[in-house]
């Protein structure tokens, strides 16, 4: 399939179509909603389906080195493109250190639901790719967090010899003083690391006759919940870029479509050194371009409370996502057609 | 009945800094708390307003300690510390109860 | 299947059985509930379902003017059964006209969950009926709410000039004064409208290949999910009429019983009209039939505060949602056999 | 620490309502609200008793704002306006805080 | 606008307690009353910290009411000994409401 | 298969590993938590599922005396364990006699989940049981309830003549006196036995054909959403077992493990005088091993407040469920086989 046609499929599935019924709604300013707890079981749910089925085609395909090496890429990878993403944005955006090193970290971590995504169309158009990508998923999770903490930090400093670019934030004398051993345990052991890392090693160690056995939950009706799931996104996504349009300027809408682009050939580069086929390799492109909204801004609560979640969780949320979901996936399996092998 | 005068310290904050209110409040010494949840609000930093819990991180929780008038200070101020930096608000008010020694 | 028989096989459906268990326990005091986030849950499952399934088989049988017709006839039948209702409610009632009024409104407005019971009866008969009925639905939730706040509105100028009407309710002199534009928004957008309609839409636009790829969310686990949120609406009606048992006199509580049977004479002729299928037609007289309780009870608190629930929620949901449930249905089907053709 | 008076308008009605009590709350100035949500309740209309949310329209939600004194009346007068054709109270009582410009 | 004085008690008790409060409160004749849900908390049964909603049964409600001055003994006697015995609290604050016939 | 085999199946179940995983995050003290919406929704679908699929049962294989005597028997059961309970108690622990009443109370009465695991590693082995069962669970909640509460009463007579005893806990006056008929009503109509006999009665109106009608619903997923509901219960259980150190002495450690076995072999006792086939007997052997960790410490906190929850529910939930889960279930199952016949 060409990019287009892949695009076109991907922009009429139920997937894609729900999520932009959600942005409708809000913007009709429809009081559709969808529970909380009933979003949080959702959640819970893909990722426990994600992570299980993984360990489970692990389990049948056996693991090697390939697996290792994956998961130290996407360490490297999600700590390397949160110090890319810092210095573009202290360069186009006049935005305080704190704010750009926080934008930086949610480029540097990663979205599961634009994983969960690309491995529906990857599914639809039959291409196989590695199980353990979801452990590289979950690895990659963490490092880009304590890397832009690192980065504030030192903004701090400068900001104190500079304080011009203090203003529109409190940008304070502690900043990035609080990443203490209690707030990187809370980060690295957040609910949905452990439980797809957990649901990973389940699937793991019951294989494919545990699979089998809680398939009718974890695997039919996966892409239905992940529609539903995707008209909350769209709702969330509608309403945090309405609430957040003042803060958004051109530049930083900007940022949110060409990072995707610039994690993605840094993600290309990381599964080419790997050796994965054609799906992994799509999968390692898609996590480099996600960015992170749930585990990255409840981190950056703690650790960096200075930093407007009103600009980096819509930016992350409201342009990023949705460009992915949309057209960066499919542009991500072309890219990874072409460079395989 | 006799009832005594106690003070009430209640605190909003976003639901991520929580636990470290409690912790908090552990810490100093406070017979109790009590943590309710919140649906919305809407503050200086403007973002939490009605649905707007953007991705989540912008729900609240809203806890209340009831506390004697003399350890109000005590509590009230690495609490206002805390909480000073984040999103959210401290209040007190005055309250009776039945059994001081609860409290 | 003769009407009896439709009956009996219907009162012994684990639909309605559930929906009996929900009355009985609420009768024996038992605290048995469902949250309300579950509850929610459900109910945006079964519309997207219902509404998806409508709009694939939009989409596999085409499009003609019957669905245009269809939604016209829906529109007219919503807006003038709240008219026929009032009447007989000023007649046989005491009740200030804005009460009158707001009872009215349910009746024209439909309860889809009263037409997703009729369609597991059609299906478990295999009657067939068309697609896009689930868009008439959608289309007859407004009308009767203007018709009736018009209704109300009239009513308010013969209650200043008769001030005996007024007694039993705040009859005020802003009565009907409250459908401005923002409230018909909130209305015409509400969240049930907006998955019905959407759910349509991507149904009709993905077709049988995006219904294949969700079927094992939204078919297969349908009819079960039915019966735990017809437990949950057995729960709530009891709960409903134990609450309000001294305000539903006999006038009202036979008005319950016969306005469905009226509105379904209408939903009858209507559906002649539009020249239906058997189905299609038992599914037009079903919606004349219903009841709202959902849609209509929020709608007339903001833009008809006067008028009381504690009257008009038991009326449509204790009285005559289980009416239709039960009996209702195999009486509609049987009588859409009846007139067929 | 020194703290300053304010006043607490807390407001139960029914959730149809909220977004109408906030425009209004918005329009009047207040700094800011918080919304909680409520799980049962009893008043005039008795209706609400208990588990008594008849078809959901019966949820309630509680709103409070805290408000400089000299706001009182600017808010609780459109707020009682709109809140007594409906279901719902309207209180006021006496809080102290720590940043009166906040308020 | 005038307002009057009133008192609001108010109740943190175990779920399972609930239906006996309310009952409580129903025969007390008060005009009303407002439950609300509790996340968490922490007594001096120390048992319901934090996420300690041990199999469910440790969560809370809070209930209030609002009731004029003269009631309040009348209310709180019963309810203190009926909430003493179980897991919870009791306090009493001053409000200030619009309507004083509607308490 | 041998009891060995048997374990080391059932811990390396899917089932199994969740529960762990809950244990393992609670311990490395992770966010992970599941909303109680959805714990509570999980819990009632488990309760509609088994008691619909017993019914069902029943109407396929036809009910005769044994279902009257099995639930006899179950009655007499769960009422025999809480006065063994009881005794033991008094003897090995200086617990206040409410608190030794409440532990018994619990080891009477059953845990439902327990019957669920016991079913899918019966499923799983191929080994059939009698449909009824599930109404035998239900009524052996009960019971012990009320006889623990007697047991209370006659505890605080003995406590007056002997203050010593009292220590610890404020045994009073009026302990017992609480059991009146509005209590026992709440108990014995507690939401999980009307909907598990509401579902049971469905199930057998309704027989084969109903069960087919929802079976995507019921039977398919039924296993994944208990691998959901045991990470929750782990979840739970580990945090209960944190909260609750202090008061677990080791006396009450051992009690917490020896009691089930207790109440295995009177379970297997009246296993046998009803004669039940292998299946039957293990579930029945199950029950009596069971502990209660909902239903009884609800109805605990109304009749008899004195005694503590920090005591009964961590020994019930954080003891005895995960050692009926992981190695109890096999246990009772070889139990069973070897005394068959
Ligand atoms: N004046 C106020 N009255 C009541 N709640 C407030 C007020 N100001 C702020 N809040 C609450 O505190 C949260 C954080 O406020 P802020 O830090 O000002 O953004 C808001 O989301 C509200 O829930
Ligand atoms: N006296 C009261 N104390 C506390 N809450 C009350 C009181 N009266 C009414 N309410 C709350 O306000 C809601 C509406 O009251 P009403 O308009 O009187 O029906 C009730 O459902 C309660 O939640
Ligand atoms: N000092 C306090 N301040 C606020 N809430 C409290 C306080 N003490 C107890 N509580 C609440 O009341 C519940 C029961 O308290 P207790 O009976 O002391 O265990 C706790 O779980 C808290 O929710
Ligand atoms: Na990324
Ligand atoms: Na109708
Ligand atoms: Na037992």
């Amino acid at each position: 399939m060409s990019v287009v046609e892949l695009a076109a499929t991907n922009l009429l599935s139920p997937m894609v179509l729900f999520f932009v019924l959600g942005l409708v709604a809000t913007w009709a300013r429809s009081d559709l909603n969808i529970p909380e707890a009933v979003a949080k079981g959702m959640s819970l749910y893909l990722m426990l389906a994600i992570g299980f089925k993984g360990g489970a085609s692990v389990a049948a395909y056996g693991v090697d080195g390939q697996l290792v090496l994956s998961i130290i890429a996407g360490l490297l990878l999600s700590a390397l493109i949160p110090i890319v993403a810092f210095q573009i944005l202290l360069r186009v955006t006049s935005l305080p250190r704190v704010d750009a090193a926080a934008i930086a970290a949610h480029y540097g971590s990663i979205s599961i639901v634009t994983f969960l995504a690309a491995i529906q169309v990857l599914d639809t158009a039959g291409i196989r790719y590695e199980g353990f990508m979801v452990a590289t998923a979950a690895a990659m999770e963490v490092p880009a967090i304590i890397v832009a903490l690192w980065l504030a930090k030192s903004g701090s400093i400068t900001a104190d010899s500079n304080g011009a670019l203090g203003s529109g934030a409190n940008v304070g004398v502690e900043v990035g003083s609080r990443l203490d051993a209690e707030t990187l345990r809370e980060v690295a052991l957040n609910g949905s690391i452990v439980i797809l890392v957990g649901s990973f090693v389940i699937g793991a160690i019951t294989g494919q006759a545990g699979l089998k056995s809680i398939a009718p939950f974890i695997v039919d009706p996966f892409k239905g919940v992940l529609c539903l799931f995707l008209l909350d996104m769209g709702l969330i996504a509608g309403r945090g870029l309405r609430e957040s349009r003042k803060y958004l300027t051109l530049p930083l809408v900007l940022f949110g479509l060409y990072m995707p682009l610039i994690g993605a050939v840094l993600g290309l580069a990381a599964a080419k050194l790997c050796g994965l086929s054609v799906g992994g390799m799509a999968l390692f492109i898609t996590l480099g371009a996600s960015a992170s909204y749930i585990a990255v801004p409840a981190a950056l609560r703690l650790a960096l409370p200075e930093a407007r979640p009103s600009i980096y969780v819509p930016m992350s949320l409201g342009i990023t996502f949705p460009f992915n979901l949309t057209l960066g996936i499919p542009l991500y399996i072309s890219l990874a057609t072409l460079f395989a092998r | 009945m006799e009832t005594f005068a106690k003070k009430r310290i209640e605190i909003v904050v976003e639901s991520p800094l929580m636990t470290r209110v409690l912790t908090l409040l552990d810490g100093a010494g406070v017979s109790g708390y009590t943590v309710l949840p919140v649906l919305a609000g809407r503050g200086k930093d403007g973002a939490w307003h009605r649905d707007g819990v953007v991705g989540r991180t912008g729900t609240m929780v809203m806890i209340f300690t009831i506390v004697d008038a003399s350890k109000v200070d005590e509590v009230i101020e690495p609490l206002f510390k805390l909480v000073s930096r984040q999103i959210g608000i401290v209040t007190v008010s005055a309250v009776d109860v039945l059994r001081p020694e609860q409290f």
